[in-house]
């Protein structure tokens, strides 16, 4: 999208992605291009992103088009469009998935590189966004604020709350069993393993079967429990 | 045992050259029941009926067996044929062995044992038919007319110039409908009270036609050409025949309540008329909201003042019962309410507007003498926004359907708003432009190309205030980029639906509605105005979003349909249809709930309830015949009996050594 | 029994679809086997259970319904309460020993003369493909 | 307007479930203080436990981890109030959206249902469905009348404006307590606060993070989106921002301190999360409504407030 060449649709290719994801491709047969989502939309009015011509580029065919694309990641999720749309398209919902695709077929790891720590904390902490502030500025302003360091712990205690938010430690090994069991802990890894090898390179066709044989696996993956 | 004669049908090659018509001829003479048949080259031809009115004479036949083409082609033919013999037409069947055999086969021998086949079947069926009368029904020459909005009033004008009475019943005070409210009409910008208040004139004084209005259709009984209806006439509280009209009553009432009409930017009284043209031009005394009852007789002051002495608290609703023999349905729509759009701030924000108070709005009679300004301030706005699509094509708020006029409407309101404010920055922002119709996208041109109308592809997400300024949000689609308009009156145009009281209206009338509300039409293209009720039709909005050329053309096709019935001193149809034997029914009404055209009614033998089929209602599809669980019900010309002498009949190969029988012989 | 089989099919043909449509595979001479005897009747929801035990119990070795297409059904519903039934017909006779490929209900359209043709080929097809009468046949022989 | 037929499903119930949001607890605990406060002198019992971890939204929806791995963590965290048999009220958008649209998609999946159970089984857990999960601005206003009698000091005369987050109601368009585009609740709840609440025309806008823009991708998004908001809230002229979900608060909070460091604004309006305005109204001491986390400063706001005290007293 972020092309300018002439683009070849590609109809035939959409019968395959349209019962990934949900259905939430799917639901995109409904849109009628009216553009309310497009006036609704935040990313929209600040950028060349436009959920309407995504949608009609998906329903074309040109899914790898779309996730390739930089645009993809520029959806700020507030589901505005969602709310606006006449045929209650959930595209939020639909990006979530798309992103997914993204980074299956390696293009958006970049993107998200920047959470994978949350993604460690949930798993070592049970928490995914943590106490410490390293930020000297929100300290500095919170300390103006507030008569004490600044630090959270602090503040905390000041109200008359424990230091720190606690987790026990039987939620703490369930949480991490069951995110062993449950094939979350092997993603997460996997996730590292593709920021750490950085860009792939972009074979469209074939990472758009990939992401139809995740789709497979969503499936199977009570049968990862077996093998745990 | 009946008497059935044979003719084969050669249909020159057509026939005889694959199937061996001799063979067919020596065949079903040996059927029991026959005692007569031949061939011919033409049996259609003149001469070839003659042949069979000969032999029916000659021979003494009671049944006749043409095997020839298919019945759906000449049926109607030898019905005729025999019925020129004295036999009666209920009598004769086709075995088609054209179509269904000759034509299609590729074994001679084969077609001829299919021919052999299809012709000893037939000649088991005849044996047990039964003669038949065609059905005479009587007619009342009455038509009701329901609705008297455009469509309503030509139906009862087209009805009435023929010189048949026409009772038109109308809900509100006046007849004139909805394009009573428009200032003018698309696409050739005549006024619309110009062309609709003569012919509002024209139906009141009409010598044929009764109106009743403040009314409404209370029961429906009976069926075509012989209904029974009743009319609650809402107690009107002032005197038709007294009140002059002269309007004193209106000035002085206390009450004030947004009137209706005026779509809420003007108030009416307690005593009111719609508008100041309402045929009749008789005021009515709105009685939920007259101080007078509800406070115990407290004012009154109407009835001082009334120098006619027109005016009379006491009289209640009145019920009347009149026969018609047909009935005309134009019931209109109303409008989707647009306050359902919080994104664009209906109800919320002055300024935005529906488009029935924008017709107000710019109507020369209307609340501001036709002077379009805003409502929050009396300034002329400098920019104007219409919004399409408000409620319609929209599954998530409103509908899903389309509702066809308001891109024209909203065309024909910028031209006006043109023509209003030379100055003026119009914006129309629309999904698609729908303007078929005669010289429609020609107007919709002229909007873009003469009247400076910026037509905007985009459906607006947020209509937000801001300084006494509404800043319309908007995607244009043409460069693919948000846009933002910074409006000063914004206009929506909150689409048609069928009226709230559809289903119940449906209900008494025994006719079929969709999902939306809108009555539906026996087939969408051949029988568009009539409805799964015999002898009732359908005419404008109530049957689905369309303009006033359309309305007015669907009525009068309304008109022609009812006169159809209207204009003969009897019904006659054929006499295919369902009969309840009394005796075996159980009364369970299994059968009612089956029959789409209502045409099965309760009714009692013996002490006991049982079903009834109205013949002048039953279409005769036979759903109910199959349906019923004690086998009580049957039907004419394709009764059970018939059915299965043919099923019989096809494995009943007359000696067990002739050859060329059905499957079972061959075994 | 052998491949000689020459089924009997009964056919019930609603006459505003199917029978229109098999006056169609007529006129435009679309030869198709004939082994099916075609009954005119109103339409396909007036089918009574009892038309397909009869021709079951006479020696039919299928029966075929024709109806209009769904939302086509010239009495607006008729062949809704058609496809309802006919599914009860099929359960009970599959019951009794009638196999599921000698009853078909099928829509076809006045003008679809080349689908009447290509629907009747393919039932008669099935049929032939078992090969031997139906049970109820087998056994109306033998009492 | 509050929508009625689901003001009727929402339950008044002696004791909830209070689901603590991770962003609350590490960024702005004053949320949890406050809204226990609040809660205590409206005689409601809330439960807490250490067992609930995160929801695991945020990392589902940054495409981290896939929707189907996470389910049974949401499962979890059901448990133990489907345990205890109490409804479950979130503090935040995100957290009620995430087991919502979740338990959902549970229940109409009974095969995968019975896999995450079969998983929690192992850890001795159950996941029932039978908790009803609430979001707060579900709750109060059904709590408004006892709320009202607990308001000892009305905060007249300071004009607050509202954003509540696109998350819940624009992501349950249609079952959401209130309508998408014209909400009142919480305005309702600021009049019963005695103060007065003040629309803007971006009222409705996203915070300008929408979930992922100013962690994952670039601020030169998040930001100009976030003037824009900030323009129309400066010409309302108001006292401070109320929100009700903690993440609203920490892009709010923080963008402006954000904007303000890099030379774009000048803004300074205090953040507030639903419960910390009604703690003010019922005269909770400040410090235990937790202001001091905020970024922003509340003492315009705070010094506001302890007049009209005194007028009050
Ligand atoms: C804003 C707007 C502008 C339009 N402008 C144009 C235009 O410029 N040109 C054009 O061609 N078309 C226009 N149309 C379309 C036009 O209004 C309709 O085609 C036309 O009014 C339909 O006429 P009708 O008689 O079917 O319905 P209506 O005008 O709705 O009349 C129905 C009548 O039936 C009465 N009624 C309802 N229920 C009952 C009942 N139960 N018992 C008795 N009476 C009942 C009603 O009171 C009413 O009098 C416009 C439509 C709108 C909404
Ligand atoms: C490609 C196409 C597809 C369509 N599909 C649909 C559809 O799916 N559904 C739908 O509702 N509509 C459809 N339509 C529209 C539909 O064809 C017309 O609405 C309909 O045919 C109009 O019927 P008519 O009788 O007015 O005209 P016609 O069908 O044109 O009939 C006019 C007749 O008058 C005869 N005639 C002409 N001049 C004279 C003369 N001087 N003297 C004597 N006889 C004369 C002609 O020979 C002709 O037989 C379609 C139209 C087109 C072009
Ligand atoms: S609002 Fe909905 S229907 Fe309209 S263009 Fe956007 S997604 Fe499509
Ligand atoms: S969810 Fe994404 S696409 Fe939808 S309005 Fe928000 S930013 Fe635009
Ligand atoms: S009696 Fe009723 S209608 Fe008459 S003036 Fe009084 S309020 Fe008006
Ligand atoms: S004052 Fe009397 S005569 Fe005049 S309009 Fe009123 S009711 Fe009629
Ligand atoms: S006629 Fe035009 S404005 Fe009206 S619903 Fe259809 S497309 Fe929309
Ligand atoms: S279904 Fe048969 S038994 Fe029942 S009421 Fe109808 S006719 Fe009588
Ligand atoms: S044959 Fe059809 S129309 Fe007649 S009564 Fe029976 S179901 Fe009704
Ligand atoms: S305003 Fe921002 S944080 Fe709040 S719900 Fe919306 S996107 Fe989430």
């Amino acid at each position: 999208m972020s092309k300018t060449e002439a683009r070849k649709l590609r109809p035939e290719l959409y019968p395959k992605l349209r019962d990934l994801t949900f259905g939430f491709v799917r639901d995109l047969e409904k849109c009628m291009q009216c553009g309310k989502c497009v006036g609704a939309c935040p990313a929209a009015a600040l950028t060349t992103y436009n959920p309407r011509r995504m949608i009609h580029n998906i329903k074309a065919g040109n899914l790898e088009e779309v996730i390739e694309s930089e645009e993809l990641w520029s959806c700020f999720f507030c589901s505005t469009c969602y709310a606006s749309c006449p045929r209650d398209i959930n595209f939020p919902f639909t990006v979530a998935m798309l992103r997914y695709a993204s980074i299956y077929a390696g293009y958006g790891v970049e993107y998200v590189k920047k959470i994978i720590p949350y993604a460690q904390d949930y798993y070592r902490r049970g928490l995914t966004v943590l106490q410490p502030e390293k930020n000297p500025l929100v300290i500095g302003r919170r300390r103006a604020n507030s008569g004490t360091s600044g630090q959270m712990a602090d503040i905390r205690e000041q109200m008359g709350m424990p230091r720190e938010r606690k987790i026990s430690a039987e939620a703490l090994a369930e949480v991490q069993f069951i995110s062993d069991v449950s094939g979350m802990t092997k993603l997460m890894k996997d996730m590292l393993k593709r920021r750490d090898a950085g860009p792939k390179s972009r074979d469209r066709i074939e990472k758009v079967e990939t992401v139809k044989s995740r789709e497979g696996k969503f499936a199977g993956f009570p049968k990862e429990q077996e093998n745990a | 045992m009946r008497k059935v004669g044979v003719f084969v049908c050669h249909c020159g090659t057509n026939i005889a050259a694959m199937v061996d018509v001799a063979k067919v001829v020596e065949e079903s003479r040996d059927l029991p029941e026959v005692v007569f048949a031949t061939d011919y080259q033409f049996t259609c031809s003149a001469p070839g009926q003659d042949q069979i009115k000969d032999a029916i004479r000659e021979h003494n036949l009671d049944g006749v067996v043409v095997a020839a083409c298919s019945p759906r082609m000449h049926e109607p033919t030898f019905r005729n044929a025999v019925a020129g013999a004295g036999l009666n037409p209920y009598l004769v069947e086709m075995a088609n062995i054209r179509e269904h055999d000759s034509w299609v086969a590729t074994d001679r021998d084969e077609a001829t044992r299919k021919a052999v086949d299809l012709v000893r079947m037939k000649v088991k069926k005849v044996a047990k038919l039964e003669p038949l009368e065609e059905i005479r029904l009587p007619v009342t020459k009455k038509a009701l007319v329901i609705g008297g909005g455009v469509a309503g009033i030509q139906a009862a004008l087209d009805i009435a110039n023929t010189g048949i009475d026409v009772l038109l019943v109308e809900k509100e005070p006046s007849i004139g409908g909805h394009m009573a409210q428009y200032d003018k009409t698309f696409p050739t910008l005549d006024c619309a009270s110009c062309i609709l208040t003569p012919r509002m004139v024209e139906a009141a004084q009409h010598p044929r036609i009764t109106l009743h209005t403040y009314s409404e259709v209370a029961e429906v009984s009976g069926f075509v050409g012989d209904f029974e209806v009743k009319i609650r006439m809402r107690a009107r509280s002032i005197d038709l025949e007294k009140c002059t009209g002269c309007g004193d009553c209106l000035e002085k009432c206390p009450v004030k309540v947004p009137s209706e009409f005026d779509a809420g930017l003007a108030d009416r009284g307690a005593v009111y008329r719609p508008f100041p043209q309402a045929v009749p031009n008789v005021p009515v005394i709105d009685r939920e909201h007259c101080t007078y009852f509800l406070k115990d007789g407290k004012c009154g002051i109407c009835q001082k003042i009334c120098p006619t002495d027109a005016i009379d608290y006491s009289g209640d609703d009145e019920i009347i019962t009149e026969k018609v023999g047909a009935i005309v349905v134009a019931t209109g729509f109303h409008f989707f309410d647009a306050a359902k759009y919080t994104e664009y701030g209906y109800g919320a924000y002055p300024d935005v507007i529906s488009w029935l108070q924008y017709e107000r709005l710019t109507n020369a009679s209307g609340p501001t003498g036709g002077k379009l300004k805003r409502l929050s301030d009396g300034k002329e706005p400098e920019t104007i926004v219409f919004i399409h699509c408000v409620g319609s094509r929209d599954p998530s708020k409103g509908f899903p359907y389309c509702s066809r006029i308001c891109c024209m409407a909203t065309a024909k309101h910028a031209v006006i708003a043109r023509s209003k404010l030379p100055n003026a920055q119009i914006f129309s922002f629309y999904i698609d432009i729908r303007a078929a119709g005669k010289g429609y996208e020609e107007f919709v041109r002229r909007a873009i190309e003469n009247e400076d109308v910026q037509f905007i592809k985009g459906r607006p997400a947020r209509v937000l205030s801001k300084n006494g300024k509404l800043i319309v949000r908007s995607e244009n689609a043409f460069t693919g980029r948000p846009m933002e308009v910074d409006a000063d009156l914004v206009v929506l145009t909150n689409g048609a639906q069928a009226q709230d009281d559809a289903p119940e209206l449906a209900l008494i009338l025994g006719i079929g509605y969709d999902q939306y509300g809108f009555y539906t039409e026996l087939h969408p293209k051949l029988r568009p105005v009539e409805t799964n009720r015999a002898g009732i039709f359908l005419a404008g909005m109530c049957q689905g979003p369309k303009d006033i050329p359309e309305s007015v053309s669907q009525a009068s096709a309304a008109a022609a349909k009812a006169l159809q019935i209207l204009s003969k001193g009897e019904l006659a149809r054929e006499p295919q249809v369902a009969e309840v034997n009394a005796m075996r029914c159980t009364g369970c009404m299994d059968c009612r709930e089956v029959c789409f055209y209502t045409a099965i009614e309760e009714d009692e033998f013996m002490r006991r309830k049982v079903a009834k089929v109205n013949p002048g209602v039953c279409q005769g599809c036979g759903a109910c015949v199959a349906h019923c669980p004690d086998g009580a019900l049957e039907m004419k010309i394709f009764n059970d009996e018939q059915i299965h002498a043919e099923i019989t009949g096809l494995f009943a190969v007359p000696s067990a050594g002739a050859a060329g029988g059905g499957g079972a012989a061959r075994e | 029994m052998s491949s000689d089989y020459d089924p009997t099919i009964v056919g019930l043909l609603c006459n505003w679809c199917t029978y229109a449509g098999a006056d169609l595979a007529g006129t435009t001479r679309i030869k198709h086997p004939q082994n099916m005897r075609a009954i005119r009747i109103p339409c396909s929801g007036r089918v009574s259970p009892h038309f397909l035990f009869t021709s079951f119990f006479q020696g039919a070795d299928g029966v075929f319904i024709g109806g209009c297409h769904p939302a086509d059904c010239h009495y607006t519903n008729g062949n809704y309460y058609a496809r309802r039934r006919f599914a009860l017909m099929k359960s009970l006779l599959d019951f009794v020993g009638v196999e599921p490929e000698r009853m078909a209900l099928e829509w076809v359209s006045a003008s679809e003369g080349d689908r009447f043709a290509e629907v009747v080929t393919k039932f008669t097809e099935g049929v032939k493909g078992l090969r031997r009468p139906s049970a109820l046949k087998r056994d109306g022989l033998e009492s | 307007m509050p929508r009625p037929e689901v003001m009727e499903r929402i339950p008044v119930d002696d004791e909830y479930f209070l689901f603590r949001s991770c962003v609350a607890s590490s960024k702005y605990p004053g949320m949890e203080s406050a809204t226990k406060e609040v809660f205590e002198r409206i005689g409601v019992g809330l439960t807490e436990s250490d067992d609930q971890t995160c929801c695991a939204g945020f990392i589902t929806f940054t495409s981290v981890a896939e929707v189907t791995a996470t389910m049974p963590a949401v499962a979890r965290n059901l448990s133990i109030p489907d345990a205890a048999g109490l409804n479950t009220i979130t503090m935040c958008n995100g957290c009620y959206t995430f087991l919502t649209e979740f338990g959902h998609f549970l229940q109409q999946n009974p095969p995968i249902l019975g896999k995450v159970n079969e998983m929690l089984g192992m850890v001795g857990r159950e996941y029932t469905g039978e908790s009803q999960v609430l979001h707060m601005i579900d709750v109060l206003p059904k709590l408004k009348d006892r709320i009202a009698e607990q308001v000892v000091k009305p905060l007249k005369g300071l004009r607050l404006a509202t954003h509540y987050g696109c998350h819940y109601l624009y992501g349950f368009k249609k079952d959401a307590i209130d309508d998408p585009f014209m909400p009142t609740v919480v305005e309702e709840l600021i009049e019963v606060a005695g103060a007065t609440p003040v629309d803007y025309p971006e009222a409705r806008t996203c915070c300008g993070s929408g979930l992922t823009q100013v962690v994952i991708h670039k601020e030169e998004l998040a930001l100009p989106h976030m003037k824009k908001k900030f323009d129309s809230l400066k010409e309302a002229e108001v006292d401070g921002i109320i929100v009700v979900c903690p993440y609203c608060l920490t892009i709010l909070d923080r963008g402006q301190a954000k904007m303000v460091d890099r030379g774009i604004t000048d803004y300074d309006v205090p953040v507030l999360y639903v419960t910390q305005l009604l703690g003010l109204a019922m005269g909770i001491d400040p410090v235990r409504l937790g202001f001091g986390a905020n970024v922003t400063s509340a003492k315009r706001l705070l010094e506001k407030v302890e007049k009209l005290g005194g007028a009050n007293a």
